[in-house]
């Protein structure tokens, strides 16, 4: 039984890490296939977005009483 | 009197065990941790409070709702009875988690470099050897570990939150409450461990290497790799498929600008109320029958050495990487393949830094961080899968 | 090797049939006409996203969830399976949707010029003349509806996404992905729909006549009015009124001013959240043997006649309108009766402009268009009171 | 059966159509009613908000350029 | 023929029963009251909104759902039946609740002068000078409550909503819908009935009563306070522990500063979404056979006097306080203590001006009145107790 | 029966209103003390938050130089 466990343990570590080796490797290349087809497929498309400026988007929220003042500043200036 | 003699009896004092005294103290410190030092709080600030009320003897937070023999509701259940049953018993607090995630995150330093993907990849190195150690514990009868409860405590090594309240809950759901609190203690505690393990298998020379600059990444990469991601899960391992799933529509609404007022409600509003629940609904798994004993120990244990082994591993694949490739990989980013999005990638950033005060890694770490991020998703269908078979 | 073969076995891979891997591309397709082509895509989007989830061999997102004899939970459900029961079985998520848009609709137009809901009646011709075609095609044995599916194929013609899914999942939930994906994409081209429709309708003396300006509407007004409505369907026609109660409470929310924190909630987070998940849960009744049959594109087609017809029938009463009224009416504008808010306002307006490019028919059209959305509410009243009879 | 069928259709198409256009006959009947009573109660309330000229609230956003205008404000006034 | 029938025998006019009718307008009451007078909008137009729909013959918002013997459903509950059992029976919604009033609740003042604590106590006078009374109406034989059911009523002098809805959905919940419609009426009547009663029973002279200017209170204080005060009702009053412990998380995560958008979550789209709900839940149980008996008229009476005798007692206590006192306390500020937050302090602000146009109570009335929402929760936890056991 | 009802009704206002205001007086010193405790250990702590400047914080006011300037990012946006 803690045989068993240790051989669980031991497939579990190499299917798994073959699994996810695998996986990302794979992905690897059916990204670069996406992006290659993509850029075949629209080549002229406008890039705005450039990856290296933009900041990882986790705090992607302005305060609320910020957005509050916003909001009415917004409706005052439509003279509502 | 009688009415005295009541109130004395359902009185903490009258009822507390020195369990609950613990855990109570337990909670206060996860809170402490949360709101002076800083760590992971908006998770540990719910789990910290959901296990202070946990273990307030006779409150009923975990009662179980009683029905009559006519199904009548008799009286009801605890709040953290209902949150634990409804959102997490069913997996479907962390699959909204995950959805918000991925509504956040930005795949456009990933598709630049996609074979940071593999960074990802041996990071989770950690996630295995780990569960690894656990049967190791287990078999020399240190301590007492089931495969399914291994496999819960290796996912620590991923580094991920949301999808080791998953794996956990599906696997080993007792274990839940140490092994949450052990996951996001140890991503808040990443600026701490990892450095030391970074310096110590890197050069100064590699430490300074300049990657070329990110290349623009296109609108419709963006739209059509949460999609790619789906079809190859979907095709491969359908045990992922939650996760990923859940991810990739957070991601697509993010980048498909059609359908933003829903992209910002699950970047907000939606993710942030069920953060609350799903925290209070980890602290409800808190009980001192659950969490004092020698195996939450060993979980913190393990958890620890998981994190260092999955660092260690993303540096190690990065410089073999290097023996091939063209373009260098500075080794620094392959930590970041351990996730704890974006904490890791600013640490790479931060001790790039240090050897080279021109060179900015935070965009090309953030590559092997989501891709961290799917790598021990990936990891969990496999656990999923497998010890479900064993 | 046990392992290899277990993931292979469990592998999408291995366990794909043709159906799923179609509805994957029904799915995929879906995305594509709402982000390429901007199709409905708040609800498209998660539809299309739920279908493919739900076409993944293996993964689970349909699982039933599985108890023991004690009733404690031995493997949860997947994420679309509670989305579908607890939110769209129930006819929650409509009616939260409803109350919504409730929240965002402004009845001023329509009060300013009342007798514009005649046009909104009209159009509802469409769909009754649809579940004719439905029973026909079963007389005839080409089709197969029971009168039941054929009620629910005809509210199609209704141009209300919500109330479509709440009069489906309460006569036939079989067909709730087709009928929804029909709802929405005929509500996506109308502006491709009725415009040859209007033209071939209307003269172009017609097509130019100018309406009197609006009145102004008090508040008073606009408060009483969703009570008055209420009141009416309460003493009328109470089948109609979980539908039209809650889009008339929302509207109160909306005018009445003093819970302007309710309405806002209601019109974003709220809305927002419930619409994704109605979108995931209309997928995942999007299986091969649910859409891949003959009645899907039956269905499809009478959807399509539904909306000609209902277009048809608000222009036509529009013109029997102006051989009695003193203020004629814009036939244009009868079209907007279909419902489709606002899009169908927004068509009539357009083709106004064609002939008169001083004439601005929008807010002439929006009564019309709001009346459209309480005449198909009436009509799901009246086919679920009198349906369930027969 | 099928003829039934049929007859169900007729019956729903009937009946359908006649309680929708009973219905809103009725409502336009008693919109009027409402507002005249409304009018004849507070004759003199203050009319603020003119149909004619406010456009339909179904797109409540604030357009993005005007949210990027004011994203730049912020911005300005933290001193980033 | 048939189906004319069946129309007219499910119209409303045809099933109307006259306790539906007043009920409506009942219902149309509340709203008027809610939207003309401003009486509690926020609860009084979805409670208001609710006992319409409750109400409409036929139309099946209170029905419960029906399965088949395979536990398939047959027809689905209505949304005011799902919302019921699933928010108010479990306790959920009023915890959630008061976890948002937690959350936009500022402890400072307290903090600055804890000694109007014992104002906040006071005013529970009220409550249970109330249970007396309804007990006393029961044995004369006029009207007829349990114990259950006076403890319920008297609650409603804590002037605090979910607290109300809180301990009569445990003890009486045939009662609800009398409670709650009462607890919101007079909170909001506060203005009209407290300000009688404030100068009967004080001198000019005391209502000039200048107070010292309240000192700072630090943030470490303001992050502390909540736990201490959750201990301490884990230690002595666990049957609290459920209203006070959400109420001390949400200002927990309002003045930790870690988790903001957790707060604003919580205090916005949460507090929101369950409010709309918990009025509509409440409305449910406004039916004819609940509301319209004698009872009601004795619960509306009798909650006025627990009113009355909750704002004399805080005024009273805080006289006997001056007669100890060093620092004199305006015993305006006493009035507060019933809680109705802010509306009570407003109150007090504005009786104590006719006096002293200089003297500015509200800052100082803040104290009593977030104390009284800690009594009456303590109060609500002994009630639950004790009467659990009788 | 009834007379218990009576008698239930006492018990409940004395040790009701006997918990409450043990639990209330417990709670202010509790507060003294925690206060105390807290300026004992760290009686540096800047103080920010002036109590009595403050309003409650049921009307957030928004800084009326954020409206300023987000009144002056409009106007140029608009002007422009
Ligand atoms: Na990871
Ligand atoms: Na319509
Ligand atoms: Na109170």
């Amino acid at each position: 039984m803690e045989v068993t466990l240790i051989a669980q343990g031991l497939d579990l570590m190499l299917f798994g890490m073959g699994t996810v080796f695998t996986f990302l490797t794979l992905l690897v290349g059916v990204t670069h296939l996406m992006s290659a087809t993509v850029e075949f497929l629209s080549p002229a498309e406008e890039i705005n977005v450039k990856a290296q400026g933009s900041m990882p988007p986790l705090n992607p929220k302005i305060e609320p009483n910020i957005v509050k003042a916003i909001q009415s500043a917004i409706d005052q200036h439509r003279g509502r | 009197m009688e009415n005295l003699i009541s109130l004395w009896a359902s009185s903490g004092v009258a009822q507390i065990e020195f369990g609950q005294i613990v855990m109570m103290g337990v909670g206060l410190g996860l809170l402490f941790l949360a709101i002076n030092k800083g760590f992971e709080p908006l998770l540990l600030v719910p789990i910290g409070f959901g296990t202070v009320l946990a273990n307030i003897p006779g409150a009923g937070f975990d009662a179980m709702p009683i029905y009559d023999a006519m199904g009548q509701m008799e009286s009801p259940g605890g709040l953290l009875y209902y949150i634990y049953h409804a959102g997490i018993e069913t997996g479907l607090f962390p699959l909204v988690i995950f959805m918000g995630v991925g509504a956040m995150t930005d795949f456009g330093p990933l598709l630049a470099n996609p074979k940071t993907l593999l960074l990802g990849a041996a990071a989770q190195v950690g996630i295995f050897t780990t569960v690894l150690g656990a049967v190791g514990l287990s078999h020399f009868g240190i301590l007492d570990f089931t495969i399914q409860e291994a496999a819960s405590i290796g996912i620590i090594g991923g580094a991920d939150g949301p999808t080791a309240i998953f794996v956990t809950s599906k696997l080993a759901p007792d274990l839940l409450g140490a092994i949450a609190v052990a996951a996001y203690s140890y991503m808040a505690l990443v600026p701490i461990i990892q450095p030391p393990i970074m310096r110590a298998l890197t050069s100064p020379e590699e430490r300074a290497i300049k990657m070329v600059q990110l290349r623009s990444v296109s609108k419709t990469e963006r739209i059509v790799f949460p999609l790619t991601l789906l079809m190859l899960v979907a095709m491969l391992l359908p045990d992922a498929a939650p996760l990923l799933g859940m991810f990739c529509f957070g991601n697509l609404m993010r980048e498909c600008g059609v359908v933003n007022r829903l992209s910002d409600t699950t970047q907000n509003a939606l993710i942030n109320i069920v953060t609350i629940f799903l925290g209070l609904g980890v602290g409800s798994k808190m009980s001192a029958d659950k969490f004092l004993n020698p195996e939450t120990m060993g979980i913190l244990a393990l958890g620890a050495v998981a994190f260092c082994i999955g660092t260690a591993s993303g540096v190690l694949m990065a410089k073999l990487m290097n023996v091939f490739a063209k373009h260098k990989v500075n080794p620094l980013i392959g930590a970041a393949g351990v996730s704890a999005v974006p904490m890791a990638a600013r640490v790479a950033n931060k001790v790039g830094l240090e050897s080279n005060p021109q060179n900015f890694l935070l965009m090309h770490a953030m590559g092997p961080n989501v891709a961290g991020v799917i790598g021990s998703a990936v990891a969990a269908g496999v656990m999923i899968n497998l010890v479900g078979n064993m």
